[in-house]
């Protein structure tokens, strides 16, 4: 059996329908049609009155989602692209985000955000919006790098109390396969995951990009160094422990992600490591992100644009001299 | 004419009502002068002028229903079941009310009553109160409904566009009601609006509209309560247009000079309090010594509670567990620790 | 009976019109031809069906007024004075089209000739039109209006609702153009809306509109312009509702098989390219003769601006300054340097 | 003469009516009326048809701005507390900021946001949201810290070709006062200033936390504690270089702002710090920010959740003794 990361976050919405009468799913197209990416095809055949098409209305779409969940119920929201939903991001930050705390009354809700670059997409199918969300006291935050993640992390949305920013990335979808949905040991949620040990410099990254970074350990393995990559799974929460630890061992740091480069998880990360794991630096921590302009459309500046595996591996050479 | 039982129970209604009205005028008026008197950590924002509608919007609902009141509605939070407590205790942030000092004023609400507690962006509680009803429907329970306050100034909001469209798409029971107070803070209806009147929206939606004056409590009652009724009865959503005029400022930092002289003389600008005092006395239900009484009554009430939760703590940082999360193992490290 | 010189300029343009479209649809059809050939890096968006309405709103527009035309709006922006190259070069991500690779495709406009480059976001360019023409308002520049071409699914977005209010509110010269294709990618319009007709939302904004068969080009023409005359005339703004289908997927990925039968059958689902065709043969302005001249020679323009921005070079990542600001002061270092 | 920081404000504003022809004024409640903080008093009466009320539409009043300043106004926009330009995030970081990107054709709006947390005013008047636009490209993001530089800097707003989002700061409208409008040299637009020289430690902070950090900074001098204070007025640009140059200075970096912890200027800061002067510090960066919650309405919970001259002066002297 091969399953892609799309199939495993159509397989765990399918289990989540199945299993917890609470869920329904509700987006733009999401019903017979299956949605833009075909995430949920079949899914309104199989549950019927439980895969829900949305007007085009992400503002109210998150609203009613809101509403749902106070009111007992498990909604699923695919926004189509999560560049759309900035005219959502009020209703998550303000409304969701803030509903347990002021009201003792939790609010699962799970945004499923299709996110990050695609060669073609441009600036506004393309963007990487985790940094938003994780800001904002309420949320978490996840952004699941594999298959066997992409699938045990939505289900793990949806159990969870608190609403969940799920991003999903589009790149990933049909270009990442794995032989079974289950090949490692379940992670908790919140904990970040050793992709490949190493103990020469420690890579920290999360969702497409780890695979970026993979490649480049797999590259620099022929030189003899030995990258430690780390996933976040979740950037928030952030499991400091685990990337400091991961420092600890090999005493450098590059975080890499796809973001902009202004804030993000990079900053974040770097910031933590050099507040609570300052001595065990050999170097300076190093970060690499996109560039300070909207995603481009055309190839070669999409390329230029973001980090890649030739751009991660010349960071990583350039750290290990220091 | 209506059977006797009927008039009876609208008399008693009308009654009920207008008590109503006068405990949240006054408790409103306590607010005020709390304010004043520098007793408030925020602002405080009144109902005064709007209290017959928002009464009628209490009480129009049933346990089970959905409301989601704004900033004026001390009288209809009242008439659906709020305790007078709960609304001391938010104002004066104390950390035994149910926003626990954590949020204030306006801001209150007990989901799990059936009250959502609004945020301040405007129309943002319309698709919230969607959603229950989509619950409702999921979970197999009828015959509710969901009632939405909203000011004319929200109507210009995009969230009320998206919310009103997704309920009438789904023809859900959501009743809409706008207090048309003719004023956004300063800002005129000519400046919000250009249709010659918001129930001109109603067809844009595919939805039933009503519109009445909204000083007048028996207008109000009977109003709105057909809205709630036809909602119930699976008539889709409802979109209640009532006219008025705010009596007080916008908050009570606002002395609200801005408000048109004429209007303030129109039939708008009536106090839908005395209206329905004069209405009651009419009709022989009230007499000079019961609203002595009633009166005496609310402002012991009100002081009792307000001595009671001015007695009590505030909130304490040190007990607070400074966490948004209800899932407690994914509470993040505070950095410095 | 009109004027012997009307009706001549009524052909004229029912004639050029056709040109157009006839061009548009062998412009989309060499996009998607593309596609298929692997040659296009994004999606591909078409016109096809829309053709009439989004030439008519381009015809109807002069210099000096502002165009926000949407994904369909390949006929309307050629009327408006497109280079055809200008769209070849955006979506080969030519480095030297007006958007230099940096966006693509349907995302293409030149600002200082009137024609607003949309983003993505749906009902996002209305107040952006607004804007324009509060800044001729500003500097007395007059009699210029501003269209927005718009689907019925941006319909319901919160934007489409401000946008139009805002207008209303100011009076402005908008025409507010919704081709009503009977879907919103694979959502149809009775899962978008539950008015009968979009036009019941004219009267909600106190705006005036119209309703007509987008599938006739001399209707299209005559309705658009309509509306475009009472902007310009100080009207206000102006809500064009055009019914009509798309004969295409949302893009060249979708086979569009959920379009329901009926429809295509029936008056919506007409080609409004054999419709205009057949007009105009009926009145005589058409010959086989001509129509195979047109066809060809839009061919060959077609193909000489695709072979020749084929030749061109994509933009370079090392001549970029990879900065999203003008004032270059304050471009930020990037990180790593 | 005494003049606030709000007077500064609306100074900058009339002036700027009174200079350029292409300025306008558009926002809720901002015409005769004169504000909700009387930022623009008068301005209506002075300037004829030139400050206009808007309707309660976020999305609309940044849309309208762009397309007038893509049409050669320079508008300047007044949301009426920032947090509720959540509703015209879209317009600000999709239309507006990639604008000039897109088509080389520039789009000089000014927003001004009224920030930043005041006793009383809860989860929903209290935000600084400064992180969210610094994280998208093409914007510039200024935090005035002073009155002479709420006025300079919302003049050059105008000025500036870019989309800037200004944000002041609430507390800071009748709090702070000045002798003058000019009292210093003025900086230019994307500089730091030292509010304070000291050689032990530097408090880089902006916006209303300057002025806490002064204060420990005059608390701790009668302990012949010298504390340096970096006040970044514009949080992007980030002035890094003036950021390090301090830190190489005093050796340690103590990095204060008012808003959420989760990522935020205060993570860019000793990112950067940590990757560009990681030889400067002599001890691990520290950073303070906001609790992880909303915003709390209660003084109690209020005082407790932001950073305050006590808590800083805690940090600052747990850092020394690192
Ligand atoms: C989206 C949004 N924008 C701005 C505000 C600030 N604000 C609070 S109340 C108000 C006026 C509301 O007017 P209206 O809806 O007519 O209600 P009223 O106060 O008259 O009852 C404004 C502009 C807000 N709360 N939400
Ligand atoms: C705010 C927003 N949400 C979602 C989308 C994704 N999307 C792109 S086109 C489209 C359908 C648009 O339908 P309609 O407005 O009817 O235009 P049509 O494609 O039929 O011409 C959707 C949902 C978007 N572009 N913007
Ligand atoms: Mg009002
Ligand atoms: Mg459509």
């Amino acid at each position: 059996m091969v399953i892609t990361y799309l199939e495993a976050i159509r397989a765990a919405q399918a289990a989540a329908l199945r299993d917890d009468k609470r869920v329904f799913i509700y987006g733009q197209d999401v019903g017979v049609f299956g949605g833009a990416f075909k995430a949920t095809k079949n899914l309104a055949q199989e549950f019927p009155g439980r895969v829900i098409d949305s007007p085009i209305s992400e503002d109210a779409m998150i609203g009613m989602a809101v509403g749902a969940a106070v009111s007992g119920m498990r909604p699923i929201l695919e926004v189509q692209f999560a560049d759309f939903s900035t005219l959502a991001l009020n209703q998550i930050v303000n409304q969701a985000a803030t509903h347990y705390w002021r009201t003792g009354v939790p609010c699962p809700i799970t945004v499923r955000l299709p996110s990050g670059g695609t060669s073609g997409s441009g600036p506004f199918h393309s963007q990487s919006m985790e940094a938003l969300y994780a800001h904002y006291p309420g949320l978490v935050v996840m952004a699941p790098a594999t298959v066997q993640d992409a699938y045990e992390m939505l289900l793990a949305a949806v159990a969870i109390d608190d609403p969940v920013i799920y991003c999903e990335h589009k790149y990933l979808y049909y270009h990442l396969k794995a032989d079974d949905l289950f090949t490692e040991p379940p992670v908790p949620v919140g904990k970040a995951r050793i992709a490949r040990a190493g103990r020469d410099l420690s890579i920290v990254t999360y969702s497409a990009m780890v695979h970026e970074a993979l490649a480049v350990a797999d590259e620099l393995a022929k030189e003899k160094i030995e990258i430690e990559v780390v996933d976040l799974r979740t950037v928030k929460p952030l499991d400091t422990d685990s990337i400091v630890a991961s420092v600890s061992r090999t005493g450098r740091l590059l975080c890499v992600g796809e973001a902009f480069p202004w804030g993000g998880v990079t900053a974040e990360v770097v910031a933590r490591v050099a507040s609570e794991g300052f001595n065990l630096l050999d170097a300076p921590p190093m970060r690499l992100n996109a560039k300070d302009t909207p995603v481009p459309y055309h190839p070669n500046l999409w390329a230029a644009h973001r980090p890649t595996a030739r751009s991660i591996a010349d960071a990583a050479r350039r750290l290990l001299r220091m | 004419m209506a059977p006797v039982d009927a008039v009876i129970a609208i008399e008693k209604v009308s009654v009920k009502a207008f008590r109503l009205m006068l405990l949240a005028r006054m408790l409103d008026d306590k607010f005020a002068s709390l304010y004043r008197m520098g007793k408030i950590h925020g602002g405080v924002f009144l109902g005064r002028g709007q209290e017959a509608l928002s009464v009628a919007s209490g009480l129009s609902l049933r346990p089970g229903d959905l409301f989601a009141p704004l900033i004026r509605d001390t009288a209809g939070r009242l008439a659906f079941g709020e305790d007078l407590v709960d609304a001391v205790r938010t104002y004066l942030g104390s950390g035994l009310g149910p926003m626990r000092g954590r949020d204030g004023n306006v801001h209150r609400g007990e989901p799990r009553k059936g009250v959502y507690a609004m945020i301040s962006h405007l129309g943002a509680m319309i698709s919230v109160i969607n959603g229950g009803l989509m619950a409702h429907r999921f979970t197999g329970k009828t015959g509710s409904v969901g009632l939405a306050s909203m000011g004319d100034g929200a109507t210009s909001t995009g969230a009320f566009h998206e919310g009103l469209n997704q309920a009438a798409v789904e023809r859900l029971p959501l009743v809409l009601v706008v207090a048309n107070n003719c004023y956004a803070y300063s800002t005129p209806n000519d400046r919000q609006f250009a249709c010659k009147t918001l129930l001109a929206r109603a067809a844009g939606y595919g939805v039933e509209g009503v519109e009445f004056d909204g000083t007048d409590l028996e207008e109000s009652l009977d109003k709105v309560n057909g809205a709630v009724q036809r909602a119930r009865a699976g008539g889709g959503p409802q979109l209640v247009i009532a006219n008025l005029l705010r009596l007080c400022g916008h908050g009570e930092h606002d002395d609200a000079s801005y408000v048109d002289a004429d209007l303030k003389s129109s039939a708008v600008g009536r106090d839908c309090l005395k209206v329905a005092e004069d209405q009651l006395r009419q009709e022989g239900l009230l007499t000079p010594e019961t609203l002595t009484q009633w009166r005496e009554e609310a402002a012991r009430d009100i002081e009792n509670v307000v001595a009671q939760v001015q007695r009590e703590p505030g909130p304490d940082p040190y007990q607070e567990d400074w966490s948004a999360l209800a899932t407690k193992s994914l509470v993040e490290t505070q950095w410095p620790s």
